[in-house]
């Protein structure tokens, strides 16, 4: 019953360390279960050498019986079977038996041992009392042990135990149990760390021989997994991998070497031809037979990678990291194909493939064998790499084995597939039996067309899907294309263009030329064989334009395009429409001219350049720019005239057009470059922040006015440019700017065109369609907007002054216009201009009239031909085409009127509009006008056209009459109010009903006079006369004036008329100042007396008595005189009553005095203070409005001291120092009210005043601040 | 020769980074906005210029240089003093015409054209000209009228950048500088 | 393939709008340069992978250098990205045994310096391809060295 | 320190420039603000490139901002930003208690109007610098008392 021996040593994870039991087997097998049992049961600490960490290990042992083969022989290094402890069993208590018996067997076990120079021993002595109870002369229990100790332990007594009772349950049992195991541990540990320590050390020895010849990598390898299996065996698992790892390094090292020059020779057996490439096993614990092949230096390159992978994934996975063996085993697969490359190994077609692939789905199946769906779902990011291989690989077994063409393998491919099943040889018997074993996958795959198919997409969907499902997009497409590439190869070409397009998507989004360029080949391939006309000649031509392929791709795809062309279209069909900016690029667009705006019928030319992206030159049948037309303000165009153009500069290219009608197009990114959203720019600018009650300042900044348009997330993906996706449609119907057989050369390319411009309106370019053959290549919108317009013009006619502004009564030229818009004046057209005698026409003769274009380049010059009857004047034009101007000039005059002509600045009624007047005076030249009207019939139309001519009189006259006591003057100024300068001469003044008793007496010079601009002559006349002058005079004046710089003096006489009333002086008035009493001088803030005398000169006249009705008193009539004393200039302070009411006797030389007080305020010499006397009529009277002559105004001036227009106006001022009467507008408002007495001023120059301009001299007074204290 | 220098990010590199980025926004600012490289280096100039007259200021109140005797003292101090301070290097100064009135200052690096490539467009620009206006404005401000002008320029691969410095004459009463 | 040996092309690929077009593609001239480009067009995958998994990682993890990013079996692809999102990948023959990690990593500080500088120049406009002679000619005694 | 004088003395000139090269009115104005804000822009996008070229990834939009107060400001106005506010829904106000290019300008109201002008290029610099580390964002700013200034820093979710 020895249960161990016949086991033959597997090197399994049941491996534990060995222990031998020599001695009593019966004792020990009694005991053998409780003591397997217990010694794992406690942790033990590790100290281990080489400074390396300490480490619990739970310590088992495999008990066999001693053997002597089991003691290791001399330079075998297997540890496995190598006895680290040797035990013997005893529990003998009686020295007989032992000197009899025990003692040799114990000394033969020893020096057994000793021969083999093993020092790790122990001897155990079990007592139990059942055995003493049947035994007598006992000897004391210690004395066996003790004996024992003396014979074998020298010194280390502690080599020999005592086990007692160990079948009992007794505590005492209990403890030398433990302190037995415990023992039994300390000693297995020691000897691990002694002899593992010597194991690495010959190790190591053994390793640095490495350079040595004839050291074998294989034996090495040996030696070293020997050390990795202890420590698995001690489920070390991180140093057996480290083991492994290193013998990885090492080897990898020898291969690079190899590959850098220096190959060690061992290396060779891995430099034979690659024979088995059936993948990784990872299913067993230990492949023996790959580790056979390594032992005895037979194994492949592969045998041997697969071997040391195989340990490694089964050691990470007790460690629990099975993506690290995912990961390892895609930089295995690699790393493999590399060495394989760099030892040169012969590897024939498709085994390397085989390999891989069977070895990507064998670890992917181990994987899934040690982790859950939901795990490994966590991790597809380790995973896909490995399936994406075994898809390729599996790809291209395909294609090698002839199972991806449509038409199956041939004979050869066949011959090929045998040849690769051949070399995975027989199914392993892990996977024997389970169906989706990677081996068998590879056999069926290979099998069969179908087959295939079903694996390769099945792989090839499982890896998309990953990526999808890790987010590596990218990664997705890339296997997408290469199944694209599949379904090509198929034959497929509907499923492979929808793969295609997706990562075409993607590339475009990116800006990835190359992949682009690529992609793009394939799908135009696919759509070929789909026969998609239309895309694929879109395709092409994206391609024809690529400048990443080379020249004769472009040309290739270039020539596709144009032989579809050449086709005769079959049965009709109508054209092929394409987009065209991968044909061409429109760049930019000139109008001639820059205005775009043209009359109707007007040459416009459109110059647009095109830049060809073809690499060859096209020959187009047509190419058009379809325009959109509408009658939009065309009209309106006809008042704006040609000028008009300017304001619509605008509209070329909506701003984009400069000045110089050019329209710049944003060229399209070439190909490969970047299609970025550009974000709109952010507008920034400053504020200021002032406190709403004092405008201070509270702070300033900068502040962002779009943040609401920069905040908005924009997505990019929209301003992906995909053109061939874009149906382009032409839009029919709309007029066409055409030029036909142009070709274009590659680059940039100039058409001219003409512009329709028959109809007026707005014409909107809308698509570019270019014609070749069959297709046509549109680009659907222009943008920016281009637009031109046409206008259509009613011919009219403008006559303006040539000077700015025409004077009356001297010959005036005038500038007629004509602008013909759409009429052309015909032979025999002619201006019939109805005469008026107060403008005359002067026909002078050699009058020439100038034709112009439209821009105004002169085209002739013809003299006109005028006829003049008595009604008309008739014009006879030059022939003119339309759209041209006829200009000619005309001198007209126009004759003053005689009799006033009041410039309306000047009316007046009574005193009050005189504010505003004034106010006009100053704004206005003072020119008084003549309007004159000359109809005028045009030949284009049957309404004769007005034209107003506005003309100026050149003079203003003003009137005066002077009196001196009763003598008269009249005085007349005639004011030069032109910009021209004038000789006048003869002025005369007349009076109308030439009354034999009245004359007047010229007081002027003779000779003619120069009148500058702005300056006036005056001409005085004395009125003598016989008998009682007439109550009103009736003059003319009239003057001779010629222009100053005429060459030739015509002389035209100027006429101003005008009427004086009630001339002859009735009142003088004369005042007097007195110092006051004892003083010899007036002095300032003293009293004076002013005494005013009013003396009565003339008889009533009868004149006088319609007006005021003089009233009968005692006996002789009196009128009632109202005199004021007023000192506007404030020299004097009028004391007391300074107005007042005296009635004057009706008879000459009636006298009345007027005496009052007045202070002088200034001194020197003053004006006497102003006197007035006015009519005071009984309110029974009849109101008389003063004769409203021209001119009586400046009478008043002169005859009321000089005040100036002012007091006139002063009405209310004089009301206002508490007069009760009032003046003017004060006598009406009374009219209106109950009947009051009214004052009336007296007529020009019936009041004469001898004081007028008197002065009194004032001396200062003695102390000016009294008078401070009066005066306020 | 840019590289290493930049490798230290210690401020007052840092400072002359900001200076030298600055300087290019400006120098590519003025490109977009004249048309041609003319017009640029003048700007370039004036603005130099501007700066000098204000620089001077602050030079003469830091290096506590005194007046200069000569040119050629002059010259020494614009190099030793005034580009080490402003600019952290010192060219040479060399080529004094016989007259002594005209020399060159050679720079090995200028920190204005660190990282600057010059497009092909932009031949004729010369790039770092603002140190012409500046050495002008603020020479004008101690009576000196110069002419200054690049000579030689590593942007337009010569090997060194050379300033050329003239001496034109001595402004006798100070004349207000105005911005130009 | 030994014709590639060291044939790195090298990208940059820019932030913008997190579209990764390329500033800069720089092959040793070969026939399998198409197979380059969507090689390092995958990579970029990886890339993002690796970026955004920043803030999720600790901070020692946060260097600029990505480390390989994937191999195949004829490249080991490289990767490094800037604080301004700018992403470097260098590809390698995988056969070439020469650069190891360190070397990458020098290399791509190298790049990244250059790169740079080409940001600073004030007449690039940052987002357009790359065409710096200075950056061209770094590449170009990079790409030797590595041969 | 000298390099500092002669770059403020570029700056000065850089705004005088902008705002001659302008006719007045409330439009130009804006230009001008944009236009500084713009060169800025790409000096910070420079200068941020520089120096993260040797710092860690970062690790969020905080993190950045942080670097921006400290390190970008530091290497660029030689101090850092005294005080940084954020409401953690994109917004951060950095506020520099005496800011360099306001400094040299003497406090006080009549000045206060003409400090928006030295205020553009700056945020152009960290929206640049931003940009170019990913954040897109608005910077504006403001000052009530000079030299103090608020930057506002407006981050766009993309």
């Amino acid at each position: 019953m020895e249960p161990h021996e016949e086991k033959p040593i597997i090197y399994t994870m049941e491996n534990k360390p060995i222990v031998t039991c020599a001695g009593d087997q019966a004792l020990f097998t009694s005991l053998y279960n409780s003591l397997t049992q217990q010694l794992p049961r406690e942790p033990m600490e590790w100290r281990r050498s080489y400074g390396r960490a300490p480490k619990m290990i739970h310590l088992e042992a495999n008990f066999v019986q001693f053997k002597e083969e089991l003691l290791p022989k001399e330079g075998n290094r297997a540890l496995l079977t190598f006895p680290f402890l040797h035990i013997y069993w005893t529990d003998c208590c009686d020295t007989e038996v032992y000197k009899a018996s025990v003692k040799e067997d114990i000394v033969r076990w020893q020096s057994l041992l000793r021969l083999h120079s093993t020092t790790d021993w122990l001897i155990v002595v079990v007592e139990s009392d059942t055995k003493k109870k049947n035994k007598t002369n006992i000897l004391p229990r210690t004395s066996i042990v003790d004996k024992i100790r003396n014979d074998f332990c020298n010194k280390q007594s502690d080599r020999c135990v005592i086990l007692s009772d160990p079948l009992k349950d007794s505590s005492r049992s209990q403890e030398s149990w433990s302190s037995f195991l415990t023992k039994l541990r300390t000693l297995l540990l020691m000897s691990f760390t002694k002899n593992l320590g010597r194991f690495e050390d010959d190790m190591r020895t053994l390793r640095e021989k490495r350079t040595e010849p004839g050291w074998s990598f294989c034996d090495y390898f040996m030696v070293q997994e020997e050390l990795a299996f202890v420590f698995e065996m001690l489920q070390q698992f991180e140093d057996a991998l480290v083991q492994y790892d290193e013998l990885d390094a090492l080897f990898t090292q020898y291969v690079l070497n190899f590959g850098a020059g220096d190959g060690a020779n061992w290396l060779c057996s891995f430099c034979q031809p690659l024979r088995s490439w059936n993948g990784l096993l990872l299913r067993r614990p230990i492949d023996m037979e790959k580790r056979e092949l390594i032992q005895h230096g037979q194994a492949s390159l592969l045998d041997l990678r697969s071997y040391l992978f195989s340990r490694q994934c089964t050691l990470l996975i007790f460690l629990l990291r099975p993506w690290e063996v995912t990961q390892r085993a895609l930089e295995l697969l690699h790393n493999c194909v590399q060495e394989l490359r760099l030892l040169e190994v012969s590897v024939p077609p498709g085994a390397l493939d085989c390999w891989v692939f069977l070895s990507c789905l064998e670890v992917l199946q181990r994987i899934e064998g040690c982790c859950d769906r939901a795990q490994l779902e966590a991790n597809c990011s380790h995973t896909v790499g490995l399936w994406t291989y075994a898809t390729e690989k599996l790809k291209s077994l395909g294609s090698l084995c002839g199972l991806v063409s449509e038409n199956g393998p041939n004979s050869e491919d066949l011959n090929r597939t045998v040849d690769l099943l051949a070399g995975l040889g027989a199914e392993r018997p892990e996977t024997a039996n389970s169906l989706q074993s990677p081996y068998k996958k590879l056999k069926e795959a290979l099998s069969s067309v179908e087959a295939f198919e079903k694996h390769y997409l099945e792989l090839s969907h499982a890896a998309m899907e990953m990526y999808r499902a890790i987010g590596r997009m990218r990664s997705a497409r890339l296997v997408g294309k290469s199944l694209a590439e599949f379904y090509m190869r198929k034959g497929d070409p509907q499923r492979a263009e929808a793969f295609l397009q997706e990562s075409l998507k993607s590339y475009l989004a990116e800006g990835w030329a190359l992949p682009v360029a690529h992609t793009r080949k394939q799908i135009a391939e696919c759509q070929k064989q789909l026969g998609q006309t239309d895309e694929y000649l879109q395709t092409s031509a994206l391609l024809a334009s690529d400048t990443h392929l080379t020249d004769m791709e472009r040309k290739h795809f270039c020539q596709e395009i144009l032989s579809f062309a050449g086709q005769t279209a079959e049965g009709h069909a109508q054209k092929v429409v394409l987009s065209m900016n991968a044909f061409a690029q429109l760049r930019q667009l000139q109008f001639r001219p820059a205005t775009a705006v043209v009359h109707v019928g007007a040459a416009l030319e459109l110059e647009l350049s095109l830049r060809s992206l073809m690499p060859v030159p096209v020959r187009l049948e047509q190419l058009a720019v379809s325009v959109h037309f509408s009658l939009e303000k065309g009209g309106a165009r006809g008042r704006a005239g040609p000028g008009g153009g300017a304001g619509n500069r605008g509209r070329v290219g909506q701003g984009q057009g400069s000045p110089c009608g050019t329209v710049l197009f944003p060229g399209e990114s070439p190909p490969g470059a970047l299609p970025r959203s550009q974000p709109p720019a952010l507008e920034l600018y400053e504020i200021q922040d002032r406190s709403p009650s004092d405008g201070a300042l509270n702070s300033a900044g900068v502040v962002c006015k779009n943040v609401h348009l920069l905040l908005r997330r924009q997505d990019s993906s929209a301003s992906l440019d995909t053109p061939s996706s874009t149906a382009v449609a032409v839009e029919d119907g709309a007029q066409l700017l055409k030029t036909h057989d142009v070709s274009l050369l590659p680059g940039n390319n100039n058409i001219l065109f003409t512009a329709p411009s028959r109809e007026p309106g707005t014409y909107t370019l809308r698509q570019l369609c270019a014609t070749v053959g069959r297709i046509q290549f549109v680009l659907p919108h222009i943008y920016p907007i281009v637009q031109y317009e046409v206008y259509s013009q009613e011919p009219q006619l403008s006559v303006e002054p040539l000077a700015d502004n025409l004077l009356a009564g001297l010959p005036q030229r005038v500038k007629f216009i004509i602008v013909t818009g759409h009429y052309s004046i015909k032979r025999g057209d002619a201006l019939q201009l109805s005469n008026s005698d107060a403008m005359p026409i002067l026909s002078s003769s050699g009058c020439v009239a100038r034709v112009l274009s439209s821009d105004s380049e002169l085209v002739a010059e013809t003299t006109l031909s005028m006829q003049s009857s008595e009604k008309v004047t008739s014009v006879s034009l030059p022939l003119a085409p339309p759209y041209h101007s006829v200009e000619f000039q005309l001198e007209v005059q126009c004759h003053i009127p005689a009799g006033p002509v009041r410039p309306e600045s000047e009316r007046l009624t009574n005193g009050e509009p005189w504010h505003r007047a004034r106010s006009r005076q100053r704004t206005s030249s003072g020119m008084s006008v003549v309007d004159q009207k000359i109809s005028i019939d045009c030949p284009w139309s049957i309404y004769s056209t007005l034209v107003a001519l506005t003309f100026y009189i050149p003079f203003k006259a003003k009137h005066l009459l002077l009196s001196s006591g009763k003598r008269k003057y009249i005085q007349v100024c005639l004011q030069n109010v032109s910009d021209m300068n004038f000789h006048v001469s003869d002025q005369q003044l007349a009076e109308r009903q030439q009354s034999s008793s009245l004359w007047l007496q010229s007081l002027n010079a003779k000779a003619k006079q120069l009148v500058h601009s702005k300056q006036s002559v005056f001409c005085l006349w004395e009125v003598k006369w016989t008998c009682e002058p007439p109550a009103s005079l009736q003059c003319v004046f009239s003057i001779n004036f010629c222009p100053a710089d005429a060459q030739r003096s015509v002389f035209t006489p100027y006429y101003y008329e005008f009427q004086l009333d009630n001339v002859s002086t009735l009142y003088s008035l004369s005042a007097d100042i007195q110092p006051a009493p004892g003083e010899q001088q007036c002095r300032t803030g003293t009293l004076c007396g002013l005494e005013v005398s009013i003396v009565r000169l003339a008889e009533p006249s009868d004149s006088e008595q319609q007006d005021e009705g003089p009233v009968e008193t005692g006996g002789f009539c009196t009128t009632k005189l109202m005199y004021e004393v007023v000192d506007n200039s404030s020299n004097w302070a009028v004391c007391g009553k300074s107005s007042g009411i005296v009635s004057m006797p009706v008879a000459a030389n009636a006298t009345h005095k007027v005496r009052m007080e007045v202070m002088p305020l200034f001194a020197g010499h003053l004006p006497f203070p102003s006197i007035k006397v006015l009519k005071y009529l009984p309110h029974n009277a009849p109101s008389t409005i003063p004769p409203d002559t021209d001119g009586c105004v400046e009478n008043d001036n002169i005859s009321l001291l000089d005040k100036g227009l002012d007091d006139q106006a002063d009405t209310s001022s004089i009301r206002s120092r508490g007069s009760v009467h009032s003046l003017g507008g004060g006598s009406e408002q009374q009219q209106r009210g109950l009947p009051m007495p009214r004052l009336e001023p007296f007529g020009p120059g019936q009041v004469f005043n001898r004081s007028q301009g008197c002065q009194v001299l004032v001396l200062p007074s003695k102390d000016d601040h009294v008078l401070e204290v009066n005066l306020t | 020769m840019s590289r290493q220098s930049n490798r230290t990010t210690e401020s007052k590199k840092m400072n002359s980074e900001l200076f030298t980025l600055t300087y290019g926004a400006l120098v590519t600012q003025l490109c977009k906005d004249y048309e041609n490289d003319e017009e640029v280096n003048k700007q370039l100039d004036k603005m130099g210029y501007n700066i000098g007259v204000r620089l001077i200021e602050d030079f003469l109140a830091r290096s506590s240089v005194g007046r200069c005797h000569d040119f050629r003292e002059t010259a020494d101090v614009i190099a030793k003093v005034a580009f080490k301070m402003y600019l952290g290097i010192t060219p040479s100064v060399t080529n004094w015409s016989p007259a002594g009135d005209e020399f060159s200052l050679i720079l090995e690096n200028n920190p204005l054209v660190d990282f600057v490539e010059l497009p092909d467009n932009h031949s004729n620009l010369v790039y770092s000209n603002i140190l012409c206006g500046v050495l002008r404005g603020a020479l004008e401000m101690v009576q000196m009228a110069v002419d200054v002008r690049f000579a030689q320029d590593t942007l337009r691969g010569d090997n060194v950048t050379e300033i050329r410095m003239k001496f034109v004459k001595r402004i006798e009463e100070n004349l207000p500088a105005g911005d130009e | 393939m030994m014709t590639m040996l060291g044939g790195e092309p090298f990208l940059l690929v820019s932030k913008q709008e997190q579209q990764n077009y390329p500033l800069y593609i720089r092959s040793v001239p070969s026939d399998s340069e198409l197979k380059f480009h969507y090689t390092v067009h995958t990579s970029l995958d990886v890339v993002e992978e690796k970026v955004s998994a920043v803030g999720k990682v600790i901070v020692d993890q946060r260097e600029l250098y990505l480390g390989l990013l994937y191999p195949t079996e004829d490249y080991k692809v490289y990767g490094y990205v800037t604080n301004s999102k700018v992403k470097f990948v260098i590809v390698v023959d995988s056969s070439n045994t020469s650069l190891r990690d360190n070397e990458i990593r020098s290399m791509f500080r190298k790049l990244h310096n250059s790169f740079t500088d080409v940001m600073c120049n004030p007449f690039y406009n940052p987002g357009d391809p790359i065409q710096s002679k200075v950056f061209d000619s770094m590449v170009s005694s990079m790409m030797v060295q590595t041969c | 320190m000298a390099d500092e004088a002669l770059f403020q003395f570029l700056h000065n000139e850089l705004i005088q420039y902008v705002y001659k090269s302008s006719e007045q009115g409330e439009m130009e104005n804006a230009r001008c603000i944009t236009k500084l804000e713009n060169m800025g822009f790409r000096v910070g996008q420079g200068l941020i490139e520089r120096f993260t070229k040797d710092t860690a990834r970062f690790k969020d939009e905080l993190d950045v901002m942080k670097f921006i107060c400290k390190d970008f400001w530091t290497s660029v106005f030689k101090k850092q930003i005294d005080n940084l506010r954020t409401n953690h829904q994109g917004i951060y106000v950095l506020q520099d208690n005496k800011f360099r290019l306001l400094s040299q300008l003497s406090a006080g109201k009549q000045y206060l109007e003409h400090a928006p002008k030295y205020l553009a290029f700056t945020c152009g610099l960290v929206r640049g610098g931003l940009a170019n580390l990913g954040v897109k964002s608005i910077v504006t700013a403001e000052v009530s008392v000079m030299p103090a200034c608020k930057f506002q820093v407006m981050i766009q979710k993309v």
